[in-house]
């Protein structure tokens, strides 16, 4: 008899699994399609930022939080830059603040193109993710004439910016803007979003209450789709992020229950818009002229101590958390990141799910391999 | 509620599980830092995470840190009942850093302190699973210690690489030099 | 009479929301042009793929040796090393004997062209880098040793 | 009036002379209806190529993009460097592979398509062979794809494929039903199961075709259409490949040839599903001439219309493709057995009474007389 009997199969979805972003390793235990246990295994994109931060000097380490998270460079730039000026008590100009705003929220519309182009390529939809590329390339092009860069843009420095807006970028940003909260969004709701079997897709799948949310630590878009309203850039607000009227979106079970995947993936399309808003009102509010960087001394030194500063990136919270001995370089650097606290969610909410659900999953949390392994 | 009331209460509710030779500091970014004995660090973790007068209900952070002469532990907590951040630290000493988990209080807290084992060899006593996170289970040595040495080779790989501007003969002109 | 209701729902939902998909994929299929540039053979008369990218564009590091002075700070700032300065004194005056630059390994991050005080070292807009050997991508801007500018008076700004 | 099918046509040119020639009788009914078969495998081969082609330009321009612009003009004989390069490419099998029953698995499913071809009428007399069971020889001969996704699936000894295989065949016998009952709705109408005869009943203008002969025949014809889609293993029901789910299902051990034969019978059930929705549902090559009478340049246009109403409906079927995301799998079982099927029994139902109380006449079709 004991030959006969069934027992769960166990399959190895990655690393290089089409719909394992990046390189991620899932342990699937499933009974036919149905899982049992999905174990995330992950490392394998592991770099060694922290130890490489405590190698290089301060404004070195620049370029390197580009690759934190290569969807959204910018923000983490952004985060690392306020964690220096923090502890070093650095002065941004006014003008570079407002630079700032408008490249991170551009990165915030850059990274959400992928993660719900991504999770829709995931349900098989191949058009929309198209559409969200078409749109992430005019991104990419702004970007490009703003910093130099398509990917790794490595724009912000401790105490300003590296470059002054070139001509024409604000219309050229004013335009996108507007195509986007205007043409692209309503088309692509008409085209995807609305779509029933999308919404059967999404709708009741891989649930996370509130309390589960916060339990696991869940930050950013995944945690605002559990319902809580909580944006780092409403709530503690930093850099110049008060200055600005936006609302913030959270999942009300549109669909379905409340925090399930369609939620998560409604909340990142409504933030496109609320990005719109804000990169409009930075742009109308920019200071007409100024300096954008603060002229930091050769030799760059940190006071000692210790600070934790986290900021709103598109993948959730970002926070560095420094330690400074008052030396060249930090002591230890601690990047702490939205998809790793999305990834240890992964496990408990899979549980009785199918694989394509566990796919849908993945994709609505938004996980970004790199940012878990740093 | 203000910083200073804040940190009244904190010496209060915590008194003797504090540790004695550190105050309760502000940080840069304005948050209060309180250091805590290693050894009652559940016990007071467990009284800020339950206490309805704190409700440090959110974990945001965990790191570890080598202090060379000593191991610390940090915790980045929210009450997003008083809208507060607070940093807990604790020390461990250098020769066998062995902790509590605090799974039982923050079940995200999980892959952080198997973050903070393989990277740092700080223990978590009674962690469900405490194994390698990033690096291989094979791998020696917790590579954001000080004293660390980078292998030379593992799995029989060689990790040593020359310098490619050394090796390729220097006086080599460019073929980019056109560009210039 | 409620499931009654919900069945024809779903189906009249599935049905429209699909027309309403398929009306807008049509609409591309039939109007909307393609907007992909054909890189690298066909961008059109004239056009390289130089000037596909932007004035800021970070290609590969240009460097003009006559404006050099040798200050270092390129090889000082630079996160990986990839830059390599050699400098020798002949009868007091400093010669730059190499000037390498081991573009594989540069992350074209700009941290050493921001640094440069002279714009002697910059950004060319070029790249198209493959080849078949890492070696090819290591550049040697000085080959004869060539005299370090003088340096100029420094402005207030630096310390 | 006589009906034959294109062998039979063929044998009765050239018996005379071949027995004058001393070939033996056998050996030309052989070659009589082998001559037929392998022009349609070329026809399936070259639809095959076409739409791949199609299926590429059209993804295309859906998405912005040009799409295969490189060979040949337009890029329209990409599909034969494709297939030139899929064939010189390495036939690669697993070790852990069942040799026999992986090399086995791609003709089984190819077969299943060249044999559905046999009875589709591609307008006048082109008809391989006019069996009076057609219909229920296309769908019994579709229902073999599962034999071979299912071998194909367990011989690869890969999870992945195994479990395509698994959900192509509950998905492929599922969805028999319905196609089935939608086809039985026309069935009813004509009292015959041959497609030659399904063709001939009709006539050129729309309101000829059975699709507009009551409302319900409207209706049974999307649903067919719709199962099709996942008979054939296409968007939004493309389970057993789904590419993001199971890296590629069934095929995903394939390689070269074999992975092509596996392409070339997917395009090509797509054709001759397109085909036999054509000719059962709107009118086929009728252009209201007796086939069989009728001169070749009549029947060339036959086939003209045959194609201008197939080709269409294969487009249709790859516009659909890019504009939906696929269903899950038990989403798909469901839309199967709680819509598709009831309403395909309801079609059925409902055909027979309106041809019970219209006397066999529909909207505008009318019953001819005996």
């Amino acid at each position: 008899m004991a030959k006969y009997s069934s027992k769960e199969m166990v399959l190895n979805m990655g690393p290089h699994h089409p719909s394992t972003h990046g390189v991620l390793r899932f342990i699937l235990q499933t009974d036919g399609e149905m899982m049992v246990k999905a174990t995330p295994d992950v490392g394998f994109l592991h770099r060694g930022l922290e130890k490489i931060a405590e190698k290089v000097p301060w404004q070195s380490f620049m370029p390197y939080t580009d690759r934190i998270d290569y969807l959204a460079s910018v923000n983490c730039n952004l985060g690392y830059a306020l964690a220096v000026e923090r502890l070093a008590g650095v002065e941004v100009p006014e003008r570079a603040e407002y630079l700032r705003v408008i490249a991170a929220e551009l990165g915030r519309l850059g990274s959400h193109f992928i993660g719900f182009g991504a999770l829709l390529l995931d349900l098989g939809a191949v058009t929309p993710f198209v559409h969200a590329l078409r749109e992430r390339e005019t991104f990419n092009d702004l970007m490009e004439m703003l910093t130099g860069a398509r990917l790794t843009h490595n724009y912000v420095r401790i105490g300003g910016v590296s470059h002054d807006l070139p001509e024409g970028f604000l219309d050229k940003c004013r335009e996108f803007v507007d195509h986007l909260e205007h043409e692209f969004i309503p088309e692509f709701n008409d085209l995807i979003s609305f779509n029933s079997i999308l919404i059967n897709r999404l709708a009741n799948v891989g649930v996370i209450t509130e309390e589960t949310a916060r339990e696991f630590t869940l930050v950013g878009a995944n945690l605002r789709g559990a319902g809580v309203p909580f944006d780092l850039r409403k709530d503690e607000p930093y850099s110049i992020y008060d200055r600005f009227e936006f609302d913030v979106p959270v999942g009300r079970g549109k669909f379905g229950q409340r925090g399930d995947c369609y939620d998560r993936y409604w909340v990142r399309v409504e933030e496109v818009t609320e990005s719109c808003r804000i990169i409009r009102q930075a742009i109308d509010g920019l200071p007409g002229s100024g300096e954008t960087r603060t002229r930091l001394p050769k030799v760059f030194k940190v006071p000692e101590g210790e600070a934790y500063v986290r900021t709103e990136s598109p993948r959730g919270e970002l926070g560095f958390y420094i330690i400074s001995d008052g030396g060249k370089m930090p002591y230890r650097l601690k990047i702490r990141t939205g998809s790793f606290s999305s990834i240890t969610i992964i496990e408990h909410i899979s549980q009785g799910v199918m694989v394509a659900d566990l796919v849908a999953i993945i994709g609505s949390l938004d996980v970004v391999a790199p940012e878990i392994d740093r | 509620m203000s910083r200073e009331e804040l940190i009244a209460k904190l010496n209060a509710a915590l008194e003797g599980w504090l540790d004695t030779n550190e105050q309760a500091r502000t940080m840069p970014n304005n948050d209060i830092m309180i250091v805590l004995r290693s050894e009652s660090l559940l016990e007071a973790m467990g009284r800020l995470r339950w206490d309805s007068a704190f409700e440090f209900s959110v974990l945001m952070n965990h790191l570890g840190v080598d202090y060379k002469d000593r191991f610390g532990v940090i915790y980045n907590i929210f009450s997003p009942s008083l809208g507060r951040k607070l940093t807990v630290k604790a020390y461990v000493e250098h020769e066998k850093p062995v902790v509590h988990t605090l799974e039982s209080l923050y079940r995200g807290i999980n892959w952080y302190e198997r973050e903070t084992y393989d990277m740092l060899g700080i223990v978590f006593r009674r962690h469900s699973n405490l194994r390698r996170l990033l690096l291989p289970e094979d791998w020696e040595g917790h590579p954001l210690r000080k004293d660390y040495v980078y292998p030379e080779s593992y799995g029989g790989q060689d990790h040593s690489r020359e310098d490619l501007l050394d090796s390729c003969a220097s006086g080599k002109t460019a073929k980019g030099d056109s560009d210039g | 009479m409620n499931a009654i209701r919900n069945y024809m729902d779903n189906i009249l939902k599935a049905v429209t929301s699909t027309a309403k998909g398929m009306g807008i994929t049509l609409r591309y299929w039939a109007l909307e042009p393609s907007i992909t540039v054909e890189y690298p053979d066909r961008l059109g008369k004239g056009v390289t793929a130089e000037d596909l990218v932007s004035e800021r564009f970070r290609g590969f590091l240009g460097f003009e040796p006559s404006v050099c002075i040798a200050c270092l700070q390129c090889q000082r700032v630079c996160p990986t090393d990839c830059i390599k300065v050699g400098t020798e004194k002949r009868d007091e005056v400093r010669f730059i004997t190499r000037f390498d630059v081991n573009q594989a390994k540069c992350m074209h991050c700009g941290l050493c062209v921001e640094e440069c005080p002279t714009e002697a070292l910059f950004f060319t807009k070029r790249y198209e880098g493959a080849c078949f050997d890492m070696e090819g991508l290591c550049f040697s801007h000085v080959g004869e040793p060539v005299p370090a500018a003088k340096r100029k008076r420094e402005d207030g700004g630096q310390e | 009036m006589e009906q034959y099918s294109a062998a039979e046509k063929i044998y009765e040119l050239f018996s005379e002379k071949a027995l004058a020639l001393g070939i033996p009788e056998p050996v030309l009914v052989i070659a009589a209806y082998a001559i037929p078969c392998l022009v349609v495998i070329n026809l399936i081969q070259g639809a095959a190529g076409m739409l791949t082609y199609a299926e590429r330009k059209i993804s295309a321009d859906i998405q912005n993009r040009i799409g295969a612009n490189r060979v040949g003009p337009f890029g329209l004989i990409q599909f034969l460097a494709d297939g030139v390069k899929l064939f010189l490419k390495e036939d690669i099998i697993p070790d852990a592979a069942d040799r026999k029953l992986f090399k086995l698995a791609p003709y089984i499913v190819l077969s299943s398509t060249v044999l559905a071809a046999i009875v589709v009428p591609f307008g006048g007399s082109f008809i391989v062979a006019d069996l009076n069971i057609g219909l229920i020889f296309i769908i019994v001969v579709s229902s073999l794809l599962v034999v071979g996704f299912l071998m194909s699936g367990w011989a690869s000894n890969n999870k992945w494929a195994l479990l395509g295989g698994i959900r192509s065949a509950a998905q492929i016998i599922s969805y028999e039903i319905p196609t089935a009952l939608s086809l039985l709705c026309i069935v009813l109408i004509t009292g015959t199961f041959s497609l030659q005869e399904t063709v001939m009943s009709q006539g050129l203008w729309p309101w000829q075709w059975f699709i507009f002969h009551n409302p319900f025949s409207f209706v049974a014809f999307f649903i067919f259409f719709v199962s099709a889609l996942a008979e054939m293993n296409r968007t939004p029901f493309d389970f057993p490949e789904a590419e993001s789910e199971l890296v590629s299902g069934y095929n995903v051990e394939y390689s070269g040839m074999r992975f092509s034969i596996f392409f070339i019978a997917e395009y090509g059930s797509i054709f001759i599903i397109s085909g036999l929705a054509a000719a059962v549902f709107l009118g086929g090559g009728n252009i209201g001439l007796d086939p069989y009478e009728s001169p070749l340049h009549m029947q060339l246009l036959m086939v003209g219309v045959f194609f201008a109403k197939t080709v269409p409906l294969c487009l249709v079927i790859i516009w659909v493709r890019w504009s939906m995301p696929r269903l899950r799998i038990d989403q798909m079982l469901t839309m199967c057995w709680k819509y598709f099927i009831p309403i395909a029994f309801a079609c059925l139902v409902a055909t027979a009474i309106w041809l019970l109380v219209f006397n066999g006449n529909g909207i505008f079709w009318r019953m001819p007389a005996p």
